[in-house]
């Protein structure tokens, strides 16, 4: 009743969707919809768990003063404050005003898009330590991969770019020719590996998502 | 700059203070970016609750069984086979007991049966059928060899394309040991797939910096905005760039004091 | 610990202050950084010059406000160029949200025009641009392939009157225009696959001059389009907005970024180079 | 001391920003527009047809639309006389125009010829609801000429052969085909039922006006029983030239197939992979020995994990931003699981922080199953695996944090990630922790291979839960998804050749529809 009901519910919803995606009719397509909606509505009810996870993770750590306790206290003041602003101060549940509320908008437009921004554009500084430090001629392999990179970098750099067009030209062949071979190869092998493991769970071979008990 | 009220004005400060915690990450850890990741950790976890709730929930379930009443369990709505997802979901909740935990195994044996049965048909179609009839197109005998230098829609380079593809799927290939000729084909393999990465990595180098300029554009209008202000705004922009002013004198005196073994 | 090895392990902590310390200090100063020009952005530009005054061109500002960002920058300095030379301009907007932002973008240019400008030399007078004498905006209409078939047999087809809803006919300009044989070039300048309904439905059946305006990701895909002569000019992304602000001498927002770009693009190629110098002479010496 | 006055300080921030400014959204009563108007003519240009959907506040939402007022004028910027106020609910009104028959008509009037050759036809493999329209063009269509003088078709569509005909759609001269397609759901505007005929008439449009004939200019407003709070549209172009229709073509049905048969190639491909690998499967069970070369890559990956949990830090286990449903954040449970089987044994920590709810849910089953099987089940620490939040960048300075904290010997990233690679895998690196990196994402292995130790790539993510494993199924499916790559290099290989010796008919068995 614990592994053998859910294993044959993902053989037959496996194959199931299977068989859907080969008939294009109406009621095909209802029924495709509906299961959809089932995976949304399940992904939203699980957030619980998650937000469950995040308290008492934070709480752990408050309760027994493990190292950078009162930052958790900010994780969890963060979380409710949103909460009690999302829902309009707690006002109504139903209609959306709570998207509207003036503290959920500044919280949301002044804290979360900056941070979140700023996060983004470390990546112009991380793309230039992970070019210095890894970008050595150690072997043919890493020499290669150099050189590539160096010439697109010098074909989009606005002083080197137009110097020559044989750079322009190398560049674009860089970027159609062996990347577009590399991409297509990869795609292809990625296509069958998930076919592969795909198949594996649907026909049970592969349980560590199960569990054990 | 059009006048801003304090209030707004506050508001940036925030933002600016925290652009600038999470760029102080970059020395080291330190208190300002822990405030700032935990900070953003609980608005964007409840953010997300909020959203689920008035986007997800509300219109996708709350609306299809409000015709129904509580009394019969919304048995009577018009849709009542909604009930069935709201019933796998509260399921997923037995978790929270640890001698039921094994019940949460079906909707997730469902979500996994369904996402699992929708991906084969889908990713056979789009990646490897897709690519393969991309791969098995006429070479363009007429244009060769192109206008002269490395011309990417010749016909050699068609060649080249497709003898790359073959190369780079041996490399992968698990079932041949790469001996004799086939070390060669893999050895291609390998090359054309560094090439590859090269180059898109190159190619995104560009966009990554203009992603750090468009931060600092903003941290120069809240300049332009505090120093245009009043002397409220003065003062708050001084103690949003003067914090970290201090922290780096700070970290820059035990910079220098420090042992001489480095 | 000699200078090669001290080359190769910089701690990358240095990396990231030299480079926030370049961006910050080019972005404050206003260095002029030479931009090399390549000769795709060029052919646009030598075009329009050579227009004379009084020539008709046709600038459809086909993108919305997502891709404002890169191809703004192109929009304005054409204009600008192409009213400095006195030529007359056919605006449309084939794109669902544009319009408003291209009718924006056209008072903001031409409020810019009120004052007297000397570009390479030349001393431009003030000039106010006036609807239906400089410039004629047509609008938006759906179905794109029909408008620009619809505008290769006349522009009162698909648009009888105007953004504003005046009659074509009482715009003095478009006295003797009728479809594009009239009008010097078409310049598209668009974010989206918009482009293709151009260069099918509009340049292969009506030949007309098409120069395009993209975004620095979707440009790449349209360079076959140059050398089999479809298009005679392109302009891709911030940097091909950067090359003609500095061709037209009126460096802007464009060519402001790229100024910061250029430097933090030489930052890390000049510690890639450092890496590599470190690593070979110290490989060098491990094999002596 | 420091981390106390940073908290209340910035508390305290946020408090009075919020207290200081709050205003209100006014709200707007004017009843909305009727949508999709559209105007034709007909009875040879003597006529306007104008046709509309219902405004949204008519019979529903606010109900206030108490009717329709029609304005015409024959300049946009004219003086705009009323023609006639018009009941709510959906519309088809007849205007007729004033023709002004005093200009005699001098010769007969250029009219175009009319469409030939219209052959309908059910949308093939679709659910239904869709009809193609095929046709010959007009015998005076030069289309790519300026002199063209046929400007485009219009398709109209009824249900009855004499019944009243709508606009459908129009295509540009020069084209011969148009797709009417509907829509499935029953309240929806343009709702095609199938199984119903629909008769089709094509219209030929030219630039040219009938004499005496010319455009004029609609607007229509939705009026309420308060005459000042209505809203009209801005000025809509009726064009009155000259036109032909072709003759009454049809009747047509449309419906759903059961079998999209433009999908055989992918169906075969299927069967074949599912035939291969439970043949596989059944020869491993069977004990037969199935050879697989060495894969440095996965061994490399394996002798990584070995030395981390020797090491006695926590290794961090990151399962990347995709959901459950994705195939490679499954693939990356049974690594996952194969790590804490590892870690069980040498008791050192384990960190796991989930994107996805779901994820952490399975995350923590696996990790549990492990621990049960290398018979340590009390030193399983629920917390191990836990939720941090659902948006990027917040996670990935979570996960930064956690990395510079916990400063863990080994970070292992497997399963879907995006643009935040580089800025984990970076990171790693200044904690000084030995990196292992494995996604299908195309665009992220370039990064994951310049700064990580060791990086799976694409389809080795899928290979090395089977290859790890070493169990003889695993292994058996594993063999089976390495002929199915053979068989696609040998049909690529003869497919190449055949299509440049021009048969192309090898090709097209493989080439799929829609």
């Amino acid at each position: 009743m614990k592994r053998q009901l859910p294993l044959s519910l993902v053989f037959i919803f496996g194959v199931f969707m299977i068989i859907q995606y080969f008939v294009p009719h109406e009621s095909s397509e209802w029924i495709f919809e509906f299961l959809l909606d089932w995976i949304y509505i399940i992904g939203i009810f699980a957030l619980a768990l998650g937000i469950w996870s995040l308290i008492r993770v934070s709480w752990d750590k408050i309760k027994y003063r493990k190292d950078n306790w009162q930052y958790s206290l900010v994780t969890l003041l963060g979380l409710f404050a949103m909460i009690v602003f999302g829902f309009d101060y707690l006002r109504n549940f139903q209609t959306a005003e709570g998207l509207q509320n003036f503290m959920f908008v500044h919280f949301f437009d002044y804290i979360m898009i900056p941070i979140q921004a700023t996060m983004f554009s470390l990546l112009a500084f991380f793309i230039a330590s992970a070019a210095y430090r890894a970008f050595r001629a150690r072997s043919i392999l890493a020499s290669l991969l150099l050189i590539a990179a160096l010439i697109v970098m010098l074909r989009f750099n606005p002083y080197f770019g137009p110097i020559s067009p044989y750079l322009e030209k190398t560049a674009s062949w860089l970027l159609n020719v062996p990347n577009l071979a590399a991409k297509r190869a990869i795609v292809i092998g990625v296509g069958l590996g998930i076919v592969a493991t795909a198949l594996k769970v649907i026909l049970g071979i592969e349980r560590a998502y199960l569990g054990k008990d | 700059m059009e006048s801003m009220t304090i209030g707004t004005f506050l508001w940036t400060a925030l933002g600016a203070f925290l652009t600038l915690c999470i760029f102080s990450f970059l020395y080291k850890d330190n208190p300002l970016y822990k405030l700032a990741e935990h900070l953003v950790v609980g608005v964007s976890a409840g953010y997300f609750v909020i959203i689920l709730w008035h986007n997800g929930l509300v219109p996708n379930l709350f609306s299809r069984l409000s015709d129904g009443d509580f009394y019969f369990l919304w048995l009577n709505s018009s849709k009542p086979w909604y009930l069935i997802p709201s019933i796998l979901g509260m399921m997923m909740w037995t978790r929270f007991i640890r001698k039921w935990a094994w019940v949460s195994r079906w909707p997730m044996a469902l979500y996994i049966g369904i996402a699992t049965g929708l991906a084969i048909p889908l990713e056979m179609k789009n990646r490897v059928l897709t690519q393969l009839d991309a791969a098995m197109r006429p070479v363009d005998w007429a244009n060769f060899f192109g206008n002269g230098y490395l011309d990417p829609i010749s016909g050699y380079s068609h060649i080249i394309i497709f003898f790359g593809t073959i190369a780079a799927l041996f490399y992968f290939f698990f079932s041949k040991e790469h001996s004799g000729v086939f070390k060669g084909v893999a050895r291609l393999g390998i090359w054309i797939l560094m090439i590859g990465f090269g180059a898109s990595f190159g190619y995104t180098v560009m966009a990554r910096i203009s992603l750090f300029i468009q931060r600092i554009q903003v941290l120069e209008d809240f300049t332009n905005v505090a120093w245009g202000g009043s002397g409220a705004f003065l003062l708050i922009w001084f103690i949003t760039f003067g914090i970290f002013v201090l922290l780096s004198i700070y970290e820059f005196i035990k910079y220098l004091g420090r042992p001489r073994n480095a | 610990m000699n200078i090669f090895d001290r080359l190769m392990s910089i701690d990358r902590r240095w990396v990231f202050l030299f480079l926030a310390l370049v961006c910050v200090v080019i972005y404050a100063s206003d260095i002029s950084v030479k931009i090399t020009v390549t000769d795709e952005v060029r052919k646009i530009y030598n075009f329009t010059d050579n227009l004379k005054p009084g020539d008709v061109i046709f600038v459809a500002i086909d993108y919305d406000p997502n891709s404002l960002a890169e191809l703004h920058p192109m929009t304005y300095s054409i204009v600008e160029h192409a009213w400095r030379k006195n030529l007359k301009i056919i605006f449309t907007s084939l794109s669902q949200n544009g319009p408003g932002m291209a009718d924006l973008a056209i008072r903001q240019i031409s409020d810019s025009l009120a004052v007297p400008q000397e570009y390479n030399g030349v001393q431009y007078p003030a000039r106010t641009i006036v609807n239906g004498e400089d410039y004629v905006f047509l609008g938006y209409k759906p179905y794109p392939a029909l408008v620009i078939v619809g505008m290769g047999q006349n522009f009162r087809i698909p648009f009888p009157t105007d953004y504003y809803g005046t009659p074509l006919d009482e715009h003095p300009m478009m006295r003797g225009i009728q479809n594009y044989d009239q009008v010097k070039c078409v310049i598209d300048i668009s974010g989206t696959s918009g482009v293709d309904m151009w260069i099918a439905y509009g340049q292969t059946r009506y030949n007309f001059p098409l120069a395009l305006g993209l975004t620095g990701v979707m440009a790449a895909d349209y360079y076959p389009y140059l050398n089999s002569g479809q298009v005679f000019g392109i302009m891709g992304g911030m940097l091909g907005a950067a090359q003609y602000e500095l061709l037209a001498d009126n460096p802007g927002r464009a060519y402001d970024a790229m100024r910061v770009q250029l430097f933090a693009h030489m930052v890390i190629i000049l510690f890639i180079v450092m890496g590599n110098v470190g690593f070979l002479m110290t490989r060098k010496r491990s094999k002596l | 001391m420091m981390h106390k006055l940073l908290i209340v300080m910035c508390l305290l921030f946020i408090a009075g920003a919020g207290y200081v400014s709050a205003e209100e959204i006014p709200d707007s009563l004017k009843p909305a527009l009727p949508s999709d108007i559209t105007i034709y003519p007909d009875s040879g240009g003597n006529v306007a047809v104008i046709y509309w959907f219902p405004s949204a506040d008519d019979g529903a939402g606010k109900n206030i639309v108490t009717g329709y007022a029609l304005y015409r004028s024959p300049s946009p910027k004219g003086s705009f006389e009323v023609i006639d106020t018009v009941p709510p609910g959906p519309n088809r009104y007849i205007d007729f125009l004033p023709i002004d028959t005093t200009v005699v008509d001098s010769g007969a009037p250029f009219s175009p010829a009319p469409v030939t050759e219209v052959t309908l036809a059910d949308k093939d493999n679709d659910h239904g609801h869709a009809v193609i329209v095929k046709w010959k063009t007009s015998a005076d269509d030069i289309a790519g000429s300026p002199s063209n003088r046929v400007l485009a078709y219009n398709v109209f569509r009824a249900e009855s052969q004499s019944g009243p005909y709508l606009m459908r759609g129009q295509s540009a001269s020069g084209d011969t085909q148009y797709d009417d397609v509907g829509s499935k759901e029953r309240e929806a505007r343009d709702y095609m039922p199938d199984y119903t005929d629909y008769y089709y008439i094509i219209r030929t449009k030219t630039i040219e006006y009938h004499p005496g004939h010319k455009d004029y200019f609609y607007i229509v407003r939705s009026i309420t029983d308060n005459p000042d709070n209505y809203r009209e549209t801005s000025p809509l172009q009726f064009d009155g030239t000259i036109y032909t229709d072709s003759q009454v073509y049809g009747p047509v049905q449309c419906f759903g197939q059961w079998f999209n048969s433009g999908l055989i190639p992918v169906l075969i491909f299927v069967i074949c992979f599912t035939a291969i690998t439970v043949f596989m499967i059944f020869r491993a069970r069977r004990g037969a020995e199935l050879f697989v070369r060495r894969l440095a890559g996965i061994e490399a990956v394996d002798e990584a994990i070995g030395r981390a949990t020797e090491m006695g830090k926590p290794i961090l286990y990151v399962l990347g931003l995709g959901t459950a449903a994705e195939i490679a954040t499954i693939a990356s449970f049974t690594i996952l699981g194969r790590v804490a089987k590892k870690v069980a044994e040498y008791q050192t920590g384990l960190i796991v922080p989930c994107y996805d709810p779901i994820v952490m849910t399975v995350a923590q089953e696996t990790v549990k199953a492990s621990y049960m099987d290398a018979g340590r089940p009390d030193s399983y620490d629920e917390n191990m695996v836990y939720f941090v939040t659902q948006s990027q960048f917040a996670y990935v300075a979570a996960v930064n944090g956690v990395m510079l904290r916990e400063l863990p010997a080994t970070n292992i990233y497997m399963g879907k990630f995006f643009a935040e690679s580089l800025i984990l895998a970076e990171t790693g690196a200044l904690a000084g922790s030995i990196q292992i990196a494995g996604t299908d994402e195309i665009a992220q292995i370039p990064f994951f291979v310049v700064a990580c130790d060791y990086t799976l790539i694409g389809e080795e993510l899928y290979a090395a839960s089977a290859y790890l494993g070493r169990e003889p199924v695993l292994l058996g499916s594993l063999k089976a998804q390495d002929y199915a790559k053979a068989a696609v290099m040998i049909i690529a290989i003869v497919g190449f050749i055949t299509i440049n010796l021009n048969w192309d008919w090898f090709v097209n068995l493989f080439r799929v529809a829609n």
